[in-house]
C-alpha cells in the first residue's frame, strides 16, 4: 500500500520511541537505577507499534513481561512507564510491578504477566465479557512463540474458538524462547497450523515490516470485531539483545544476530521512506529530537518521583472500604 | 422451609443470575448435565446457554477466563468440580487473580467467585478427596470462605460476588444432603465473622465446613460427659477473624480446633500460631488439634474413616485438652 | 483380515469378560458391595481387548479411572480386580486405590488415573525412560476424548513427539465428557487433526470393531517399537451406561444410546463369528460358562478378601526402611 | 577450596551423572542456555543431548515426565526454572508424584528429584518471588528440602536420587552466589537431620534456606547485645526434626522461627503447632515468627525489603521473645 506521509512518520515515530526508550533502559539498568528482570523488545517494535493501530480506547491489550513496547505505543506517557522501571509511586502501577508488570486503567492496558503464557485464558475471558455484554470490543493477547508449548495456549484457543469471543492472539515469534530455539520447543514449527487445529483463522506476517504487520492486523481485528471469532497471528520477528539483562547468549552466534540486523524494521523502513520520498534527513532529524526530547523528560519524571512510603505497602492486597 | 444445602446453593445462583446480568456461571457440566453434585440442575433451562457455560475440561483455561471477565466488568461465578481439580488452575489463581490488584498499585478489581467442591467421606480415594481449603488460605488477595449450614450455603455466595476481591468457596461434598430449615426470606449473610454455634463455658472447639457438624455431635456427647464445650464455626478461613476465636479462648481458656485438611501445615496449625502470638497466657491447656492422618486418603470405608476427623477422635481429644493442667 | 478360531473365541472372550464383569460390578454397587465412583466400560469392550494385544510383558500400560477393562485383559487376575473394587487388602492396589486406582506390578498396569489427563505426561516419561535405556518397549496410555482438551494433552504430545519417544497414545472416544459432548468442547472435533499438528501420525478407528481396533494398535505398536515416534489412535466407540453411577444421564437421550445399540461390539462379532462360521450356539455358551465361573470365583475371592488393618493406614506413604 | 553455592549444586549435578547413568536432567533452558542461573552450565557439553534435556515451556508435561521416568526405573532430575511456575506441575507432583506409593499399596516407588529455585530479594516481583517451599510441605508423600549451606548444596542431591520417593530440593535465589570453602571431598549429606549451626543458651532461632544468613547474622548482632542465640538449620521441611527443635528448645525454652514464606499458614505455625503439641511446658514464653508480609512481594528496593525477613527484624523479634516472661 502507499503510505501517507502522517501516517509513515508516526509509524517510524513509534518504532524510534520504542528504540530510543530501552537503549535508555539499558543504559539505567547499568547505572543500578533499573533493577529486577529487564527484558527489551529492541528489534521487535514493528510488532507493537504496527499491531497496536488497530485498537481503539475500549480495546483491551494484554502483553507480556517484554512489554514497554507496547505501553508506549499504546499511549502510556513515557514518564509513568519510566516511572514504573525506576519503582517510583508515579509509576503506572505505583512501582510495584516493575519492567515486567505494566498495568494502566486508562488506556485498558492490562499487563504486563511474567507467567509464559498466563495472559492467554485472561484473554479469553476478557473477549467473552464483551461479547455477552454485546460490546463491539476486541482483545488484543501478545505473547512469544515460546508460550505456544504451554497447556494454556491449546486451552485457551479452544476456549476462544468454542465460544467465538472477539479475541486476537498476537504470537511475537523471536525464534527464541530464552535460550531455546523454535524448533528445539516444537515438534511442529508451524505456529499457524497448531492455531487451525482450533479451528481460528491464523496467518504469518512479517513481523520486521511495520506496514505489514500494521495491515494484517487491522484486518484481523475488523473481522474480530465484526463478530467472526477469535483470530490467531504470527509476526516472525528476532530479537536483537539478551533474552534479559542476566543471559549470556551461549544459545545463538554473534553471526546469526548479525545477519538479521539488515533486517531492522527501523532501518528497513527508513530506507523505504526515503526512497519514496516519504521522509528526508532533517525530517528523521526531527521525530529524533522529538523522540530524544520525551525520553529525557520520561527519565526527569522518573528521577523526580517518590519512593512508595513502606506504610503502604499492605495496601491493596484487598479492596479498601471506600 | 425444609431444604437441602444443594437446594439452597441452587437458590443462591438463581438468585444472583436474577438479580445482576453481570453474573454467569461456567464450569465443566454445570449445564447439561446438571452440575456433578447437581447444585446447578435446572439453571440452563432457566437462564440460558449464554449464562450457564459448560466448560471443556481446561481448568486452568476457564478459571483464568473468570478472571479476565471479572477483570472486564462481569461477575463471574466458576465452577471447579472438586478442589482436586483446581491444581490445574492454581497458576491462575495465585499469580493472576490473588496478585493483580497489588502488582498493579490497586488498578483493579477482580470480583470473581469461585465455587469447589471439598473433603473426603464419599470413598473416592486418593485423587478425589483433598481438603484444600486451608491450604489456600495461605494466599494473600484472595479470600476463602466455606459454607457449613444451610443459611451460609444461601447467603454466602451474594456477599462473596459483591466482594470485589476473588472468593473461592468450598462447598464440603459430604454436605450437600444436609437437610434442614431455611428461612423463605434467606439472603446474604455477612462473611467477616465467625460464628458461635453452641456456647459452652469449659472448652473451645474451633471448625468450619464438613467438620462443623461432627464438631457439634461431638459436643453434645461431651455436655453427657459433663464438658460445657463451646463450637465456634470460622465460615471464612482468609481472612481469619480472631477477635471471636480469642473472645471464646479468653472464656474457656482451652482450646481443640478440628480442621479436614492434613495436619502438618493445617489451618488448625496457624490458628495455634495466632493464639501462641495473642493469647499465649489465656491458654490453661496446650491447644489440640484433630486433623487428617498425612496419608493420600484410601478408597475403604474403614480407612478413610480412620484418615479424616470423626466425633469419637474429637470427644476424645476435647477431654484430655479438659483434663489437662496448664 | 480372516481370523483364526482361537483368536476369535479369545477375543470374543475377553470382550464378554469386561462385559460380564462390570455387569456385576454394577449389580455389587447397588449392594453396597462397591462403594465411591465407578465407571462402567460397558460398550466399550472391543477398544481393551483389541488393543492390549499389541503389547508384551515388558510394555507398559497407563490407563483412567475407566479401567477395568483393561485390567482384566492385561492380565491381572479377576480376582485381584473385583478385590480391589471391594477395598480388600487383596485387591491389586491392597484395597487403597479401588475402581479407579487400578495397579499391578507385575503386569506392568500403571494406573487407574482419576485426573483426566493426568496420565498423558506420565507416558510421555515412561517412553523417554525407555528410549534412554534402549529397550524396544512400548507405552500405551489410554485417555478419553474429554482429555485431549486439557493442556496436558497438547504439552504432551508435543514432548513426545519432540523427543521421538516409544508411546502410543490411544483415545477412546466415546463421544461424551461426563455430560458434555464433544462438539461442545472441541471447536474443532478432528482429534487426528490435532494430534498431526505435532506431527503425531494419527488414525482414527472403528472402535466398536475388536479386529480393526486390533489391527491397527499392532501397526501402530510395531512402528513406534521400531523407533519411529509416538503415535496416536482415535478409537471411535460409544458408552452404553451412564458416566458413572451417580449421572442421571439428562445431557442425551434414551433413543441416541438405543441407535447405538445394534453397534454393540460384543453382538456384533458374535454375529460376525457366527457367520463366518468361526463359533456357534453351544461355543458361545461354553465360553459364557467359563467367564461365568472366573466371575463368580472373583467375587469369592473378594469376598474372603480381608480389610487392611487400620494399623497400616499410614504405611506406604514413603518408601519403608528395608 | 573456594567454591560457591551454585558451583557445588553444578559438582553434585556432574557428580550425580558421572556415578549413574540412570540419572539425566531436564527443565527449561539447562542445556544450551546453561540454566537460568546457570546452574548447569557447562554440562551439555559433558553429558550430551540425552543426558542434558532442554525442555519446552510445559512444566505440567515435563514435571510429568519426570515422574513417568522415575516410574520406569530412571533416576531423573527435573529442574522448575523458580518455584513460582511450579504451580503449573502442582497437580502432577501432588496427584502423581506424592500418591501414587500410598495409592498403589506400595508397589511403585519414584526416585525422583525435582529442583527449583525460590525466595525473593531480586527485585523480580510478585510472578518471581515466591517462597513456595513450606506450602509444599503441607503435602504427604513428597520430601522438601533446603540446602543453606555449600555443603548441603553438594551433597544433599546424591542423598535425595537415593531416596526411592520424591524428594524437591528448593534453592534460594539469593544463595547462588555465596561463596565460601568446600571440603574437596564434600559428598552426600544425610537429610533426615535439622543441624544446629551456631550454639547458644538463651533463645532457639529456627529457620532454613535463603534465612540462615540473615538469621546467624542476627544471632552475631544478639551476642553483642547480651544474648546468645542458638540457631537451628531446619535443612529438611518435610519430614520435619522435631528432635533438634524440641532438644534446643529444652535448653533455651525461648524460640523464634525465621521463615520466608508467608506468615499465614507458613512452615513456622506448623513448628509452634507441634511444640504447642509436643513441648508446651517448656515453652518460657510464646514463640514469635519473622515471615513474609502477607503481599504480593513487590518490585521496588525498599517494599521488596519491607516484605521479606532482615537482620533487624530478626534481632528485634528476638529481643522481645528473650525478655518476655514466661
Ligand atoms: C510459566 C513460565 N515458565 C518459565 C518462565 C521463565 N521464562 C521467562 S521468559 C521465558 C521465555 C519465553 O519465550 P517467549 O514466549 O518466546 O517470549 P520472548 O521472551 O521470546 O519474548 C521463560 C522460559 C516463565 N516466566 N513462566
Ligand atoms: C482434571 C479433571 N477434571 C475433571 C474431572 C471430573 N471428570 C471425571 S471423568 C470426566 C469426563 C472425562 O471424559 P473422557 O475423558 O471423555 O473420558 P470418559 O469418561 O468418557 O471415558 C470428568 C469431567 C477429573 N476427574 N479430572
Ligand atoms: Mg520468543
Ligand atoms: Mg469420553
Amino acid at each position: 500500500m502507499t503510505l501517507d506521509r502522517a501516517l509513515a512518520r508516526s509509524l517510524l515515530k513509534d518504532m524510534l520511541r520504542i528504540r530510543r526508550f530501552e537503549e535508555k533502559c539499558a543504559e539505567l539498568y547499568s547505572a543500578g537505577k533499573i533493577r529486577g528482570f529487564l527484558h527489551l523488545y529492541i528489534g521487535e517494535e514493528a510488532v507493537a507499534a504496527g499491531a497496536l493501530r488497530a485498537f481503539g480506547p475500549d480495546d483491551a491489550i494484554l502483553a507480556t513481561y517484554r512489554e514497554h513496547g507496547h505501553a508506549l505505543v499504546r499511549g502510556i506517557p513515557a514518564g509513568a512507564v519510566m516511572a514504573e522501571m525506576y519503582g517510583k509511586a508515579e509509576g503506572c502501577s505505583r512501582g510495584r510491578g516493575g519492567s515486567m508488570h505494566i498495568f494502566d486503567a486508562k488506556t485498558r492496558f492490562y499487563g504486563g504477566n511474567a507467567i509464559v503464557a498466563g495472559g492467554l485464558p485472561l484473554a479469553a475471558g476478557f473477549a467473552l465479557a464483551d461479547k455477552l455484554m454485546r460490546r463491539p470490543r476486541v482483545t488484543a493477547c501478545f505473547f512469544g512463540e515460546g508460550a505456544v508449548a504451554e497447556g494454556e495456549f491449546h486451552e485457551s484457543l479452544n476456549l476462544a474458538e468454542l465460544w467465538k469471543v472477539p479475541a486476537l492472539f498476537l504470537c511475537e515469534n523471536n525464534l527464541y524462547a530464552m535460550g531455546t530455539a523454535l524448533d528445539r520447543s516444537e515438534a511442529d514449527t508451524d505456529l499457524c497450523e497448531k492455531a487451525r487445529s482450533y479451528k481460528v483463522p491464523a496467518r504469518s506476517v512479517d513481523g520486521m515490516d511495520v506496514v505489514a504487520v500494521m495491515d494484517a492486523t487491522a484486518r484481523a481485528a475488523a473481522e474480530v470485531r465484526a463478530g467472526g471469532g477469535p483470530q490467531f497471528l504470527e509476526f516472525r520477528t528476532y530479537r536483537f539483545r539478551a533474552h534479559s539483562m542476566f543471559d549470556a547468549e551461549l544459545y545463538r552466534s554473534k553471526a546469526e544476530v548479525e545477519q538479521w540486523k539488515p533486517r531492522c524494521p527501523i532501518l528497513t523502513f527508513t530506507n523505504r521512506l526515503k526512497m519514496e520520498g516519504l521522509i528526508d534527513d532533517p525530517g528523521l532529524a526531527a521525530i529524533e529530537a522529538e523522540v530524544a526530547d520525551e525520553i529525557a523528560k520520561a527519565v526527569a519524571f522518573a528521577e523526580a518521583g517518590s519512593w512508595e512510603p513502606v506504610e503502604n505497602l499492605a495496601r491493596h492486597v484487598y479492596t479498601e472500604a471506600a | 422451609m425444609s431444604t437441602t444445602y444443594r437446594d439452597a446453593l441452587r437458590e443462591a445462583l438463581r438468585e444472583a443470575l436474577t438479580r445482576d446480568q453481570r453474573v454467569f456461571l461456567m464450569g465443566e457440566d454445570v449445564g447439561r448435565y446438571g452440575g456433578s453434585y447437581a447444585v446447578s440442575k435446572g439453571l440452563l433451562a432457566e437462564f440460558g446457554e449464554e449464562r450457564i457455560r459448560d466448560t471443556p475440561l481446561s481448568e486452568s483455561a476457564f478459571v483464568g477466563a473468570g478472571i479476565g471477565a471479572a477483570l472486564n466488568g462481569m461477575l463471574p461465578i466458576v465452577e471447579v468440580m472438586t478442589c482436586n481439580f483446581s491444581l490445574l488452575a492454581l497458576d491462575q489463581i495465585v499469580n493472576n487473580a490473588a496478585t493483580i490488584r497489588h502488582m498493579s498499585g490497586g488498578q483493579f478489581s477482580i470480583p470473581l467467585v469461585i465455587r469447589m467442591a471439598t473433603g473426603a467421606g464419599r470413598q473416592l480415594a486418593a485423587q478425589h478427596s483433598h481438603s484444600f481449603e486451608g491450604w489456600y488460605a495461605h494466599i494473600p488477595g484472595i479470600r476463602i470462605v466455606t459454607p457449613a449450614t444451610l443459611e451460609d450455603a444461601r447467603g454466602m455466595l451474594w456477599t462473596a460476588l459483591m466482594d470485589p476481591d476473588p472468593v473461592i468457596i468450598f462447598e464440603n461434598a459430604m454436605l450437600y444432603n444436609l437437610e434442614g430449615e431455611l428461612a423463605p426470606d434467606a439472603g446474604a449473610v455477612d462473611i467477616d465473622r465467625a460464628v458461635v454455634r453452641r456456647a459452652g463455658q469449659d472448652l473451645t472447639l474451633v471448625t468450619y465446613g464438613g467438620s462443623l457438624g461432627k464438631t457439634l455431635e461431638a459436643a453434645a456427647q461431651l455436655a453427657g460427659q459433663g464438658v460445657s464445650a463451646e463450637v465456634i464455626d470460622l465460615r471464612t478461613l482468609r481472612p481469619l477473624d480472631m477477635a471471636t476465636v480469642l473472645g471464646s479462648l479468653a472464656k474457656t481458656h482451652r482450646m481443640v480446633i478440628v480442621d479436614e485438611g492434613w495436619k502438618s501445615g493445617s489451618l488448625a496449625a496457624e490458628i495455634m500460631a495466632r493464639v501462641m502470638e495473642q493469647a499465649f497466657y489465656d491458654l490453661d491447656a496446650p491447644i489440640a488439634r484433630v486433623c487428617s492422618l498425612e496419608v493420600p486418603i484410601p478408597y475403604p470405608k474403614h480407612l478413610e474413616d480412620a484418615a479424616i476427623p470423626q466425633v469419637a477422635t474429637i470427644v476424645e481429644s476435647a477431654l484430655r485438652t479438659a483434663a489437662r493442667h496448664g
